[in-house]
C-alpha cells in the first residue's frame, strides 16, 4: 500500500490530543487573532502512528543492515544512549534555571570535555558548535580572532582539494580567500606543495586527517611545524577521528584546532539528517578565543560562565563570543559521553583498530576487480577508496554500481567523492560491522562487477526493488515543487 | 566489548587476507612519535551498562527536573506536553539509524516526512516555502541575514531591541569578521510594550538597510503588529526578517506571513521537542518563493520515479557547499533531521484544532497567572499584550528572587540581569513563561512563594 | 535479505553484554557445576538489534494497517500505556516487597478494581487472572466451589455450539461433562433449548454475550432468570465487553461471573500471542468464593491479602484459594487504566458505539457480494460475519480469500469461526479503525470476490507478495521440528 | 477523543449506508432495561494525556522502586539487569502489535522468535523441546503435573517441601475439582540442606504415582543433585518434573535435563523481564521429544512453503482447545509472546560466555554476602549450597526485621512467615537473593543496617 500524504490523509477538524478545558478569560492578544485557517490537517492518534510507521518502513537505518557510507560513518547506535538522554534529569531541565539545580548537567559537560580533552591530547575544548561545519566555524573564528588579537590580519586560507566541501565554505565564511592545495600520487597532500604556499599572508592551513581519501596523512607533524614557522595555524577537520581514536592524538601532531563530530566518532545518531553536534578542541594558542558559554569547574561544583563582560575570568579572557542560543546539544553530549564510558580507553582503542581493520579487509577482498588508486600506496585507513575505471567501456558508472547494491538488499557506498578520484565511490564499514556481514558485502559487490562487466546492459535502470525506481532530479530541481499546495483538499 | 562484533579469530583471519603481520602495521603511516602503544592513560577501561546507566543516573538526579516542580521559565525553550506517541515514532530504527538521504529510492521515509515538515511549517509561518530545518532558531536567524544581504546586496541589519539577546549574541559573533553592520539597541522597562521599537526602526530604515529583525511575540513576550514595518521595509527595498521563539503562538496569533515578513525564522522546539537543556533543537527557516534558490539549508522536492511514481529528493542542492564550495549559500551542513520529524508527529497529532486549542489554552493561563501576579504589592506587569509569557518588574533585583525560589523548589522564570548582564535599569525584570502544563496548586505555590520571597 | 536463524549466526563465544569482574571465592554449587556447552549461540550488540529488526519486518501489526480478526479485537496500542507501565514504580517494583513499600501499586489495582465492577455493574472482582481463558476457569472454580458449598454436587455445564473453544475446555477442566445447546437460525441461542435441559445436574450455563457471531443475544434477561430459577450459575464470556462497554452494564442482565480481556476491550498489546489478563468480575453470590490475593481498602491505605487462614478477613472468605505464583498481570492493569483513564465513561461509551458502527458499515457494504448469513436479523454488533457461500461452484474457499487479502496488503479477518456458519470469515474492525481504512478494505474485499467470481483458477495459489508463500502445516505436523538440534553450526 | 479516528459527519454517513436511523438503532437487540442512555455514573470523563500521565506518575511514586534502593528480595522473581536494547526491540510496533501468527505467511517474524525461543529454552533446560511460553512459573508446573497424569495414566503427585510454597497452592487449587491427589510437606530449617526431601520422596514413590515435582535452586536458594531421584521415578514408571525460579542459575549449575527430569518447568522472568510487581511473567515448559504430543500450549514448527523456503508454523494444534475443546490438553489460550521475545533478545545479547558470566558473578557475589551476613552474630546461615539466593535464621521474628529494615530503605529479602503463615518453626527465618545489580555499597549498608535491627 502506498502512503499518502499528510495533507491527503488528514482533515482541519481532525485531532489526535486531547486538552484540558480553555478557561474564559479576557484575551490580551491587541487584535492579533489569527483569523485566517492555518492550513495544517490533523491526524487522530491511531492514523498518526500508521502513517509514521509505513514511511518509516521506507527507510533504510542501519539497524537494518550495513551503510557503508565513506566519510559518513555510520555505525551502531546504541539504545543504551538513548535511554540515558532521555532520563528526566537531563531531557527536561531548561538552559536558563539556575545553575544551582543543574549541578548535575553541568558535570555531564565537564565530564564529557575532559573526555574529549584526554583523547585529542588537546587542552581545552568548546562544547557549544551545534555540528561538524559548525565546530569548522569555531575553529575558524577562533583562529581569526587570534590572528587580529596579535594585529596580524592575513588573507588566504589553504585547503587541500580532498578536504570536505565545508572546508572552504567555512574559510570563506571567516571572509578568507580560499586556494587549494593539490594532492600527490599517493593521495595525500602534496607536502612540498604546501609548504612552498606558505608566507605572510597565510592565516591557517585546513587539512582532513585521516583524510577524505581514508589515508593518513604521514607529513603531518611536519606540516605543522612547517605552518607554525609561517605564522600561521593549522586546522584540523577531525571527522574521521574515529579511525585513529585511541591510537593517535591529534594534539601530539602539532594541530590547533580540530573538531569532532560526536555523531561519526561517538554514535550518536544520524536520524535522517541530523542533529549533530561538533565540540573544537583547541591548542593553548588558541584557547583564550574559545567560545561562550562554557563550564567552569569550581571549589564548590560547576559554574557555566555565560558571559565574559560580567565577570573577571581568566581563562577564555579573549573569547570570539556566543554560536548559539544556549549551550549546545546536551541530548547528544548525554549519548556520546554513555557510549564513550562504555568502550573506556581500551575499547575506543579497538574500535579505530578494527574499523581500519574492517576497511582494509574491504579493500584487500575487492582490489583485484574494483580499481583500487591508492591501494599500492598501502593500507587504507578507516575507509576504501575505489573508482568506476574498471567499468570503462561499459557505459556504466558508479551510480549504475550503487543502484544495482540497493537491489541486492545494501545501502551504497559514497557515491563521486572524493572529487579527487573520477567516478569514486569510498566504502567505509565502520567497527561495528562483523566479518560475516562485510563477507555478504563483499559478495554482492564482487558479483556485481562481475555481472557488470559481462552484460554491461541489464544494469543501466537499477534499483528495481526498492520502493521507487530511480528519481528525476534534475526535474525536481528545473521546477521545484516544495511544499504541498492543494489547500482545498487538506481542508476537504 | 558488546558493541563490537569481531572475535579474535576473525582479526587474525581478517590481517591474513589483507597480508598484514598485525593490526599496527596498518597504521604504518602514523609516525612514530605519534603512535601510543596503550590505551590512553587518565581514562577509565570499557564499563558494563549497568554501570553507566548508575553514574549517568547518579547525574541526572542531581538537576531538578521541569516536571517534578512549578515550573514557568521560557526565553526561547518552552516546556509543553509532548504526547508518547511522538517519542515511540523518532524511536523506530528506521527513522533513528538513517542517514541524509542520498539514496532516495530507499529513503521515502525520510524525504516524504521532509516534505510534509516543509509544507506545514510554511503553512504555520504564513510563508510560501520552508527548508528541511536548520541548528536552532539562533543560527537560523544569521543566515536569514546573510540571505537578506545575498538578495538585496546590502549590509545593513536593524535588530529590534525585542530580539532574544542570546540571538543578538550570536548574530554578532558570526558577523564580526563580514562586512555585515549590525545596529542594535538595549530595551528599558516601560511599562505596556516593552521592547517595542517599531516606530525607531522604521525611521531608521535606509537606503543600506538590507533588512529589519524583529521577534514577535518578542523576548518579553510583548506582541505586535508588524505590518506597518513591513510596509516601511518594502518601500526601502529592505526585507524584513521576523524570528518565532514559541511556534505555539501561531496557533493564536496573526502568523509573521500574514504580516507581510519576507523571511521567518524561528525555534521550533516547543513543538514535539523536550528542553534538553538547550539542544538538540530546530532551527525553522521559510521565506516566499521568489527568494528560494537564496535560501539556505536543505529542501525536498517532490519528483516522479522512473516509473512516473511521485517520489521525493533532496533538491536544489546547487546552493550547498558540497556542490559550491567556497561560494556556498552558509557552510550549514546537517539538519535537525529527527527535530523535524518529531516537530512533525506532534503537529499531526495537534493538526489545527488542536493547535488553536493548545494556544488557546496556554494564553488563557498566562493571562491568568499575569493578573494575580500583578496583584502582588510591589509587582508591576510590564508586557500587557502577550501570548503565554509576559514580564514582570519586581520591587528588588530578580537575580535573588529566582534563586530563593528555586531553594524553594519552585522554577519561577528568568531574570532579566541574567540575559543583559550589567544593565541596572534592567535587573529588577522578570520573565514568566506559562505553558498547558502548569497546574492550578503550581499557580497557588508561585504566588504563595513570590509573596514570601517579596516581603 | 533472507535472515538467518539465531544459531546459523551466533557463536557460544559471542557476547552482547559486557558484565563486572566475577570476585573470586570458593564456589557453594556442590559439586554440581555445569560442564558441558549449553549450546546458546550469542551475538554482538549490533548484530542482535539488526536480528530482530530484520525479523519485525516479517510481521504486520496494527500499527501498519487493519487487523480486522474477529473475536480478537485487535485495536490500537497507545503509546501512553507503553510509557505509563514503565514508569520504575509500576515496572521494577518486586511482588514479594513490604506492603508499605507498594502502596501506590495496590492502589493502582484497587483503582482498576473499581473502574471495572463499575463499568459492569458487579460488585466483585478478581484480578490475578492472567488471560481470558484463566479468567473462565477462575470463575468456573468460584462457581463450583459455591456449589459445592451448599452441597449440591452438580455434573453438567451447557455451552452453545458457538462458543468459544476455551468455554468447554474450561469446563472440562472443572470437572463438569459438556453438553451443546444449538444455535437458532438467527445465530443466538435456542433459549427454548437451553431452558428444556435446565435441571438440578446443571451446574451452569457458559454463554458469550454479544455472541462469536457478532450478535447480541436478547434473550439474556430471561436466560439468567432460568438458570438461576433452575439453582445454577450464568458465566458469561466476556471476549466481545468491547461492544457494550458503557452502553450495557452485564450485572444489569443477571450474569453470576464475566472475564474481561484487558487486551481486547483495553487495548493492552498482544505481543504476537501475550501477555494477556484476564480479571473476573463476579455477583453477590460468588464474590465470597473469588480468589487469593486481593487488594483491601484500609484505612490507613491498601492491604494485599495473600492468606485467608491467617487473618479473619470477612470477604472472600471462602475463597477457592491462589491462581498465580503472584498478584496479576501489573504491567497489563497499568496500560489498560491508563487507557480507561483517557477514554473516561463519555469515551468507553463512544468506544462501544463506533466500534459497532464500523462494523455495520462493513455489513452493509459487502453483504450484496459476500454471503451475510444473519444479517437478515437486524444489525450486528462489534463484527460482521460472512461466509464463502457465494464462491460455491468456483472451487474457492475462505482461505483463498483470506490469502488474497494478503496480497492487497491487509491482515484477513479470522477464517472458519464460529464452527456454526460453514466457511465463516469474522471480520471486526474495532473502533480505532477511520472510515477511509475501512473504504479501503471494503473496496480490496469486493474486488477480490468479484475477480474470484469471474476468473477462479488466478485465485488458488495466494498469497505472493508475502514474505513467505502458503506453508507446508501438514508436513510441519506430521514430523515436527520444533528446536534448532545442529548444534555443530552453533558452536562453529 | 483521540483514539477515535471518526468524525461526526463520518459517522451519519455510515449510519446512512447501513439504513440506521441513529446509533442506537444498532443496539436495538439489547433489553429496554439495560440499555443505558448516558455514560456510566461513578466514572470521570476522558482525560487528556497529561493528566492520565500526572495521576499515574503520583501512584507510582508512592512505590519503592528497586533500582533506587539497596535490594535484596527473590523468592521466584529477580531483579536482574536488562539491556537497554531488549526493551527498544520489543517496542518495535511490529512485534508490540501483532496477534497470534494465525497468518503464517506475513507473521514469520513472530514465528522465527518463537522457533529460536523454543531451541534457547530447550539447551538452557537440557531438554529435546520446549514449547512458546506459558503464563508463567506456576501455572506452568501445575500444567505439567496435568501432563504426567496424561503421559502415565496415574494420579498421585508428590511434591517436595522445597517448592515455593505459592506455586504449590496454584497446583492445589486448580487440582480441587480434579482426581489428583497432591502430596506435599511443609520445610523446615535445619541448618545444611533446607526444604531437601529427596531421599524422603524416593522412599514415596509407589506405582500409583504418576511424577515427583522438585524445584532447583529450591525456594531457599539450596541446590541438590536430582539423578537419583530421576532414576527412582523412572524405576517406578514415574515422571520427574523440576521447577526452576532463577533461570539464570542454569549458567552455573547442572540443567534438570542433564539430571535426569522428564518435564521441566520455569519461570522466565529473570532474562529479559522486570519485576512488574508480579506479572507479566514467562512460564518455560520443556521436556522428552517422545512426549511432546502430551505437551500443553503453543508451538512453533519449522516447515516449507510453496516455493521450497524455510518458514514456520503453529503445529501440533490438535492438542489445543481450539481444534479440541473440551478434549484439549488445556484451556490454555495466549501465551506471553511479548516476554519470550524479551527474554530471547537477552539470552542472544547474553549468549553462552555472557550466561556463564552472568551466572558465575551472581553466584560469586551471593557467596561473598552470605559470608558476611553469617558472621552477624545471632545470624546462622541456613543454606549451605546454593546459587545466588539462601536462607537466614535469624535470632527473631523475621517479619518485623523485613519491616524495620524497609523503613531504612533496604528491601532485605523475604520473610518466611509471609511465604508460611502460621507455621512457628520457620518465622525466623529470612531468604536472601543477590544478584549482579547489588553494589558492594549495598552489601555495607545491608549488613550494617541488620546488625542495627537485630542489636
Amino acid at each position: 500500500l502506498e502512503e499518502p500524504l499528510l495533507f491527503e490523509r488528514g482533515a482541519l477538524d481532525r485531532c489526535g490530543v486531547d486538552l484540558p478545558e480553555i478557561p474564559v478569560v479576557q484575551d490580551r492578544l491587541a487584535g492579533l487573532g489569527r483569523a485566517d485557517p492555518i492550513g495544517l490537517p490533523g491526524l487522530s492518534e491511531p492514523e498518526t502512528v500508521r502513517h509514521y510507521t509505513r514511511l518509516s518502513r521506507q527507510n533504510y537505518g542501519i539497524d537494518l543492515g550495513i551503510f557503508p557510507l565513506g566519510s559518513c560513518t555510520m555505525k551502531h547506535n546504541p539504545r543504551l544512549n538513548e535511554k540515558m538522554a532521555r532520563l528526566p534529569g537531563f531531557a527536561d531541565i531548561h538552559p536558563l534555571q539556575p545553575q544551582s539545580t543543574v549541578q548535575g548537567a553541568l558535570q555531564l559537560i565537564d565530564t564529557l570535555a575532559t573526555w574529549l580533552k584526554t583523547l585529542t591530547g588537546m587542552p581545552e575544548v568548546a562544547m557549544s558548535p551545534k555540528a561538524g561545519a559548525h565546530g569548522e566555524l569555531c575553529g575558524m573564528l577562533a583562529i581569526r580572532a587570534a590572528l587580529e588579537a596579535r594585529g596580524d590580519a592575513r588573507s588566504v586560507v589553504l585547503v587541500p582539494e580532498s578536504a570536505h566541501g565545508t572546508n572552504p565554505a567555512t574559510a570563506a565564511f571567516c571572509g578568507y580567500a580560499v586556494e587549494n592545495i593539490p594532492a600527490n600520487a599517493r593521495g595525500r597532500v602534496d607536502t612540498e606543495a604546501l609548504k612552498a604556499r606558505l608566507g605572510p599572508d597565510v592565516a591557517a592551513v585546513m587539512i582532513t586527517n585521516p583524510n577524505t581519501c581514508g589515508l593518513f596523512e604521514p607529513d603531518m607533524i611536519d606540516i605543522c611545524a612547517a605552518v607554525h614557522a609561517a605564522g600561521a595555524f593549522v586546522y584540523c577537520d577531525g571527522a574521521n577521528f574515529n579511525a585513529i581514536v585511541g591510537r593517535v592524538r591529534p594534539g601530539d601532531l602539532g594541530i590547533d584546532a580540530m573538531h569532532i563530530n560526536l555523531h561519526k566518532t561517538f554514535s550518536t545518531p544520524h536520524g535522517g539528517g541530523g542533529p549533530g553536534s561538533g565540540p573544537v578542541v583547541f591548542s593553548d594558542a588558541l584557547a583564550p578565543f574559545a567560545p561562550l558559554p562554557f563550564v567552569r569547574k569550581t571549589k564548590d561544583g560547576f559554574e557555566l560562565v555565560e558571559e565574559m563582560q560580567a565577570r573577571n575570568s581568566k581563562d577564555h579572557d579573549r573569547s570570539f563570543g556566543r554560536m548559539v542560543a544556549f549551550h549546545g546539544q546536551m541530548g547528544m553530549f548525554v549519548r556520546a559521553l554513555a557510549y564513550m564510558m562504555s568502550h573506556g580507553a581500551d575499547g575506543l582503542r579497538q574500535v579505530a583498530e578494527d574499523a581500519v581493520l574492517n576497511a582494509n579487509y574491504i579493500l584487500a577482498s575487492l582490489k583485484d576487480v574494483y580499481t583500487a588508486p591508492f591501494a599500492a600506496s598501502g593500507p587504507c585507513m578507516h575507509e576504501a577508496l575505489f573508482s568506476d575505471d574498471f567499468l570503462a567501456g561499459t557505459g556504466l558508472t558508479t551510480l549504475d554500481l550503487a543502484k544495482a547494491m540497493i537491489d541486492e538488499g545494501f545501502h551504497p557506498m559514497t557515491m563521486y567523492f572524493p572529487l579527487v578520484v573520477h567516478g569514486a565511490m569510498l566504502v567505509e564499514p565502520t567497527e561495528t560491522e562483523s566479518k560475516a556481514s562485510l563477507d555478504q558485502l563483499i559478495g554482492a559487490m564482487r558479483s556485481i562487477a562481475e555481472k557488470m562487466l559481462a552484460d554491461p546492459d541489464a544494469w543501466r535502470t537499477s534499483p528495481h526493488l526498492a520502493p521507487r525506481r530511480r528519481l528525476d532530479e534534475t526535474g525536481a530541481a528545473r521546477k521545484p515543487i516544495l511544499n504541498f499546495k492543494d489547500l482545498e483538499t487538506a481542508a476537504a | 566489548m558488546r558493541y563490537l562484533p569481531l572475535t579474535q579469530p576473525d582479526r587474525e583471519a581478517m590481517l591474513t587476507v589483507i597480508g598484514a603481520q598485525d593490526i599496527d602495521a596498518l597504521f604504518a603511516d602514523v609516525p612514530e612519535s605519534a603512535r601510543l602503544t596503550a590505551p590512553i592513560a587518565g581514562l577509565p577501561n570499557h564499563s558494563p551498562e549497568m554501570h553507566v546507566e548508575r553514574a549517568l543516573g547518579v547525574m541526572a538526579a542531581k538537576n531538578l527536573s521541569a516536571g517534578t516542580v512549578p515550573f514557568f521559565v521560557g526565553g526561547g525553550a518552552y516546556k509543553h506536553h509532548v504526547p508518547a506517541t511522538v517519542d515511540a515514532i523518532i524511536q523506530r530504527g528506521e527513522f533513528l539509524t538513517a542517514y541524509t538521504p542520498y539514496q532516495p529510492e530507499i529513503a521515502q521515509g525520510t524525504l516524504q516526512v521532509l516534505f510534509e515538515f516543509q509544507s506545514q511549517v510554511a503553512r504555520l509561518l504564513g510563508m510560501d516555502v520552508a527548508n528541511a530545518s536548520m541548528y536552532d532558531g539562533s543560527t537560523a536567524m544569521t543566515e536569514a541575514v546573510f540571505m537578506a544581504r545575498r538578495v538585496t546586496r546590502r549590509s545593513k541589519a536593524l535588530v529590534s531591541a525585542g530580539v532574544h539577546p542570546h540571538y543578538v549574541g550570536v548574530l554578532k559573533t558570526l558577523t564580526r569578521f563580514t562586512d555585515d553592520e549590525i545596529a542594535t539597541s538595549t530595551p528599558d522597562l516601560t511599562p505596556g510594550k516593552p521592547g517595542d521599537d517599531l516606530d525607531a526602526l522604521i525611521a531608521a530604515i535606509d537606503a543600506q538597510t538590507s533588512c529589519v529583525i524583529v521577534q514577535n511575540p518578542n523576548i518579553f513576550g510583548h506582541i505586535a503588529d508588524l505590518a506597518p514595518l513591513a510596509d516601511a521595509c518594502h518601500k526601502a527595498g529592505a526585507l524584513l526578517i521576523t524570528v518565532v521563539t514559541e511556534v505555539v503562538s501561531l496557533g493564536a496569533i496573526k502568523s509573521p506571513g500574514e504580516m507581510g515578513a519576507d523571511i521567518v525564522v524561528g525555534e521550533g522546539q516547543s513543538i514535539g521537542n523536550g528542553l534538553n537543556f538547550g539542544g538538540p533543537y530546530l532551527g525553522l527557516f521559510a521565506c516566499r518563493d521568489k527568494h528560494v534558490r537564496q535560501m539556505p539549508g536543505r529542501l525536498c522536492g517532490e519528483t516522479v520515479d522512473a516509473d512516473g511514481k511521485r517520489g521525493f529528493v533532496l533538491t536544489l542542492s546547487t546552493r550547498e557547499q558540497h556542490i559550491r564550495r567556497e561560494k556556498a549559500t552558509s557552510n550549514i551542513c546537517t539538519n535537525s533531521g529527527l527535530c523535524a520529524l518529531a516537530f512533525s508527529v506532534h503537529l499531526t497529532l495537534l493538526g489545527e484544532k488542536g493547535l488553536r486549542n493548545l494556544a488557546g489554552l496556554n494564553h488563557a493561563r498566562a493571562v491568568q497567572l499575569a493578573e494575580r501576579l500583578g496583584r502582588i504589592p510591589g509587582v508591576e506587569l510590564i508586557t500587557t499584550s502577550f501570548f503565554n509569557e509576559f514580564a514582570l518588574k519586581l520591587p528588588t533585583e530578580a537575580r535573588s528572587v529566582i534563586r530563593k525560589l528555586a531553594e524553594r523548589q519552585i522554577l519561577g522564570g528568568i531574570s532579566m540581569g541574567r540575559l543583559y548582564p550589567g544593565i541596572a535599569a534592567l535587573e529588577n525584570g522578570m520573565i514568566i513563561a506559562v505553558t498547558e502544563t502548569a497546574t492550578d496548586e503550581d499557580f497557588d505555590a508561585f504566588e504563595d512563594a513570590l509573596d514570601e520571597v517579596l516581603a
